[in-house]
């Protein structure tokens, strides 16, 4: 008896467009020509609120935020393919996914001037999505208790989570796969490999050759996607979902990505990365080769795309302009939510509050 | 009314609640088929089904990170930490999302869930099977946390903890699991969260314990009470949010306050206690309130733990130390 | 003597440790290439390289993990937590490992390692980058607990934290990271760990700080002071193991006392130095003590972060009331 | 440009000794006749140890005890094929490889009795080995660190650390390989899959069909060997410890065996698993095998059996003697190892400690 393989795995890569726009006829989703352009046209509009925001935080008129331009291929096309009823439980680099799920413009505006208002979503838009994650990777674990309460309940539908590729160096990475995966829960986990944790790159965050191949510990079907390419994304997940409802349990995507800004504005990666490194991949961006596709489809021209343009642009700025004008909540509106109902000790700390607030502003 | 156990009392509350309302589940390590390693589950399996009674893998933050997931859902989980001592796993998950949930998103997603958790010394069990570090939980805001210290009680706390709209942890002393048993009424009883309980009415002097030190501090109470000294003793039941009134009330007409705790004393519940007393009514006092406490020392194994858990001839001892200076 | 900040005092020391001695070492998510999200690791990793200044992977258990083993295998790691808001995900392995080694052991294995923290707030930072649980660390035995208030202290407590047998949590007030200046002494200063320093000198009350809370609190004795007050000061420097009896004599003398903390009031280090004072000279007050603290709700994100924690005028107020109760 | 294939893995078995003593002769190592004696000694030696541990506890002489008998063969394997200089960092099912590496019989009877003293061992036994991890997972980490420091120092040596099957769903498993594969230290990560974690079996803990694959995660060699094949495990650790030496990093092995016990004292496995699957794994205990192949050797008998069994009853006669006849240590000892130097705060509860003990034993 020589030594005796046990099992076989392997992982694969899926593109369908690659960089330049050349498409892969065989693998192309059956996308209706609006659902396409509503993908394009929300991946589009995550980067100009963006792109605004950098603007607004270099002007001292938002906080620290972690901009999202060059990721916003994934959660775009997972909230595409989602149905409503599927939670989206996500990191924080998916804004083109929550915008696309009906979070308007302002709450990430509010986010990030340091409002709890900002948290506040329409009730539909809400109920099935969870506030940002700033705890790296314990989102995940929550993930795969809401793919065990939908099984629980019967309901035909699944959670979808985000992480980027540091994420998966915590504990709780690895037990979220695991209990999904025991519990064959419906739960695609997606991480947006952006090959920087800060200023950690991909190599010394693991040494697996894939963040995809992690799936293999937990027996999680897995694969590596083009993260920039927003039909490999969207025809993963959308395979992913199905799976889920059919009640085979949660996938692993790994999203090839890269996060073209810094971190957040607080970060600065002259540090420790090239900017050369940074136009390979500015080259490879999401947007550029699915705009390319439209053209090619006679979906595009350059007057759409700047009419898209100037119409975002706008509502970006009527949300800035409706954020500058909003009043904040009181000051002490953090005593509301400690519990359903407060206590007598926590409200005697209320008062005592307001009246040295009172004091304060008196003096 | 049956006379139960502490263990039994709790299994029955688990019991009625399932049965009552289907979000309510239970998970964790061994809770299923083996009904629990202290038995706190036996039987809910068999009731209710793999599903409802969830063996989960061996993953601390993986149990609380998926019931938070679970209660954000709408079901009511009901989550066990095999012992305290690996609870500690799980804080990021806790205070990270639990507690801040409903804060978060402004009542938006909340956390109705419980985390029970067997603590404390005195059953001869291996390295971090004895502490008792409900002071560590009670500092994060945005969480309760409640100990119950007998089968009545546990019972009826447990109901209340369940239907409560926030995240609980519910710490058990496990040396009371079994060490006495109760008349634990057939009807519901729900007792509410935030109050404590004043178990003996008197004038003298304020004593003030929770969990297992509620039984050896009355003995001790008892016995100082036979000479004639009338002992107000107040059972805290939820340690946080504290019911700071009832004690200070009962300290501003005794003016003496002797507190027991089975944890190390810095930084500790009885700290806290002292320090509502001196917001409250520091000149009532006629005496320094006394704490009787464990030692800020790692706690011992089982072979020298028993005097380090405060024994009733020491709460004896410092009950009259109080009473005569 | 040059003039440093907080950041730079802390890599001084740190720089100085590692020149002395090899066994020192940094890690923790990019405290290498980056230099710390915060500088304070800056310029190591060329000094020292990357087998000393190690950039590990995002995973805080496994950075203290691996602390411990590295600690128990005759290294001096330096690990840090990104923010203290992050940590704890490693409170298992401290609670249950870096903590209790030596006693678990007898001695014959230890942990001498220094976990560092940025903590609280006060810099406009997103929601977890701004708490203060000091309380959370202090109550577990077998650890220290140190917090610097300024430069110059900041060096010299490092050095002592990095030197003492025993693992230390080293907690550093990042407001005050860059918001001021102080003479740093080339030589060599070293602080020992379990002392409180008396900042001012005074008759007439006794208040205590720590961390961040020192310059509003100076400002708010100074103001005070010159309506002819005499007021101690005290900054305790190292949480736990506390130094009672500096505050307890300062208290004796004075007879009034104001605590000011960051963190939520309720089973925090103030609560602790009440019971300290409780224990020792209660019958010297002639007032209760004040505490002024943040409150027992989840910490505000920045845009109503500010007033939550004590303000000068706040704590000017709170000094005033209890000289004239 | 098709789904394409990025990387492919297997997972591989390895017995070199059947259950029935049937030899695999390519894979035999090459170990001399003393070392094979002096493995088999290591595990019969604790095979007695535990069982009588087992009666004393059932008689009230020690308190609550986790057996591990059935498991000889992983850690006495690992042991034997260790240096001095190598850390052998366990969890609490190792007592095999603890005896063989010079542990005193003594300790274990110390440490369940409730004793410090258990964990105190002899410098040059305690000075590599670590005390027993009771919090399930922890002790992983502490060899990765530990790893690093031999790396660091230059040191050829490796740690070897063990955990249950259970223990690899804790997050600390998780960071633990991952850390050792990225910073390539020298560790041996043996996971002794015993089929349960108290009650819950392989199938609930994870749904990977093998442990070892969860190498594949961290890019760390794996293989999973006959957990009761004392030479199987031989073979693979002395590789892993090779590599390790060379400076090639860690390697996982899953050992598969049985629990044949219960959890500890304290549970009671007929509320969760069957006597015929005990049964089964009785047929494949690691003991029996082993001694036919040193008969076959020609290097045992009957009446060696019968010498050794009597030495080394008498020896754990000897030890419990001497257990019983010890006296412990001071109650207010561990106001002694709070820190190397005490504070007044703590001196003053010890001494506060000392006066309450002395006025209840007058009273
Ligand atoms: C538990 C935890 N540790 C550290 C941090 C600080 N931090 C915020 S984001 C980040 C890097 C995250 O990297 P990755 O998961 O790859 O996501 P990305 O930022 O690249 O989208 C770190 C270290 C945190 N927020 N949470
Ligand atoms: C963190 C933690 N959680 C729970 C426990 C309680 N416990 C002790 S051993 C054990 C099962 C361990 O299973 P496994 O890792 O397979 O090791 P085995 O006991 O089978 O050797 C559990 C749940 C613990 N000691 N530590
Ligand atoms: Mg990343
Ligand atoms: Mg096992």
């Amino acid at each position: 008896m020589p030594r005796k393989t046990l099992a076989e795995f392997k992982v694969e890569h899926l593109q369908v467009l690659d960089e330049n726009g050349k498409l892969d006829k065989e693998l192309e989703p059956d996308l209706a020509d609006g659902d396409l352009l509503r993908l394009y046209r929300g991946m589009v509009r995550a980067r100009e609120l963006d792109q605004r925001m950098l603007k607004l935080q270099r002007q001292g008129r938002i906080g620290t935020f972690g901009p999202c331009t060059g990721q916003e291929a994934p959660s775009t096309a997972a909230a595409l393919a989602m149905q409503d009823d599927d939670w989206f439980v996500g990191a924080f680099r998916e804004l083109g996914g929550r915008l696309f799920r009906g979070e308007p413009l302002t709450n990430t505006l509010f986010y990030y001037n340091g409002w709890e208002e900002g948290n506040v979503l329409p009730k539909e838009v809400g109920r099935r999505m969870t506030p940002l994650a700033v705890v790296v990777g314990t989102q995940i674990l929550h993930a795969a208790g809401i793919g065990y309460a939908l099984k629980l309940k019967g309901e035909k539908a699944a959670a979808v989570t985000f992480c980027g590729d540091g994420a998966t160096s915590e504990g709780d990475f690895h037990e979220g796969l695991n209990f999904a995966a025991v519990w064959q829960a419906p739960v695609v986990f997606i991480s947006q490999n952006n090959q920087w944790a800060i200023s950690i790159p991909r190599e010394k965050q693991t040494r697996s050759e894939t963040i995809a191949q992690k799936g293999i510990a937990y027996g999680v079907p897995c694969i590596q996607v083009d993260g920039n390419d927003a039909l490999a994304c969207y025809v993963a997940i959308k395979e992913a979902l199905e799976r889920a409802y059919r009640g085979e349990g949660p996938t692993l995507i790994e999203a090839v990505t890269y996060r073209l800004m810094m971190h957040t504005t607080a970060d600065d990666p002259t540090k420790y990365r090239t900017k050369d490194q940074e136009d390979v991949w500015w080259q490879k961006e999401p947007l550029i080769r699915f705009q390319k596709y439209l053209s090619a489809k006679g979906l595009w021209d350059d007057a759409k795309e700047e009419a898209l343009r100037e119409e975002l642009r706008a509502e970006v700025d009527t949300a800035v302009k409706e954020f500058e004008a909003t009043a904040p909540w009181p000051l002490d509106r953090p005593f509301d939510h400690v519990f359903a109902e407060t206590h007598p000790s926590i409200e005697k700390q209320h008062q005592e509050y307001l009246a040295a607030l009172k004091e304060e502003s008196d003096a | 009314m049956p006379k139960l156990t502490m263990v039994q009392a709790i299994n029955l509350a688990l019991k009625e609640e399932m049965a009552r309302d289907d979000r309510v589940l239970v998970m964790g390590e061994d809770v299923g088929v083996d009904g629990g390693v202290f038995r706190v589950t036996d039987g809910l399996h068999e009731e209710f089904g793999e599903s409802r009674s969830i063996d989960t893998p061996l993953a601390e933050s993986g149990i609380l990170g998926t019931a938070i997931g679970m209660a954000m859902a709408g079901l009511r989980p009901v989550a066990e930490m095999q012992f305290s001592g690996f609870s500690y796993l799980m804080i990021g998950q806790w205070e990270g999302n639990a507690t801040r949930m409903r804060s978060r998103t402004q009542g938006q997603h909340t956390c109705p869930l419980v985390v029970r958790m067997p603590y404390g010394g005195g059953v001869r069990a291996l390295e971090h099977h004895s502490e008792s570090r409900e002071a560590t939980y009670a500092h994060f805001p945005g969480g309760k946390v409640v100990i119950p210290s007998g089968p009545r009680n546990a019972r009826a706390l447990m109901l209340a903890a369940i239907r409560d709209p926030d995240p609980v942890v519910f710490m058990e002393p496990k040396h009371s699991y079994r060490s006495f048993r109760e008349d634990v009424p057939e009807t519901e009883e729900v007792l509410p969260l935030g109050q404590a309980h004043v178990e003996r009415e008197g004038d003298d002097l304020t004593v003030v314990a929770w969990g297992a030190m509620m039984r050896p501090t009355i003995k001790a109470v008892d016995a100082v009470a036979k000479t004639g000294v009338s002992i107000e003793l107040i059972d805290l039941l939820t340690i946080s949010p504290l019911d700071s009134d009832t004690i200070c009330r009962s300290v501003q007409k005794t003016g003496r306050c002797v507190i027991v705790q089975e944890a190390p004393r810095s930084f500790g519940v009885a700290s806290e206690i002292i320090a509502r007393i001196n917001d409250e009514v520091l000149l009532y006092l006629e005496a320094p309130v006394k704490r009787l406490t464990g030692y800020d020392v790692v706690t011992p194994y089982f072979g020298r733990e028993k005097s380090y858990i405060p024994p009733a001839a020491r709460i004896e001892n410092g009950l009259r130390e109080t009473l005569d200076f």
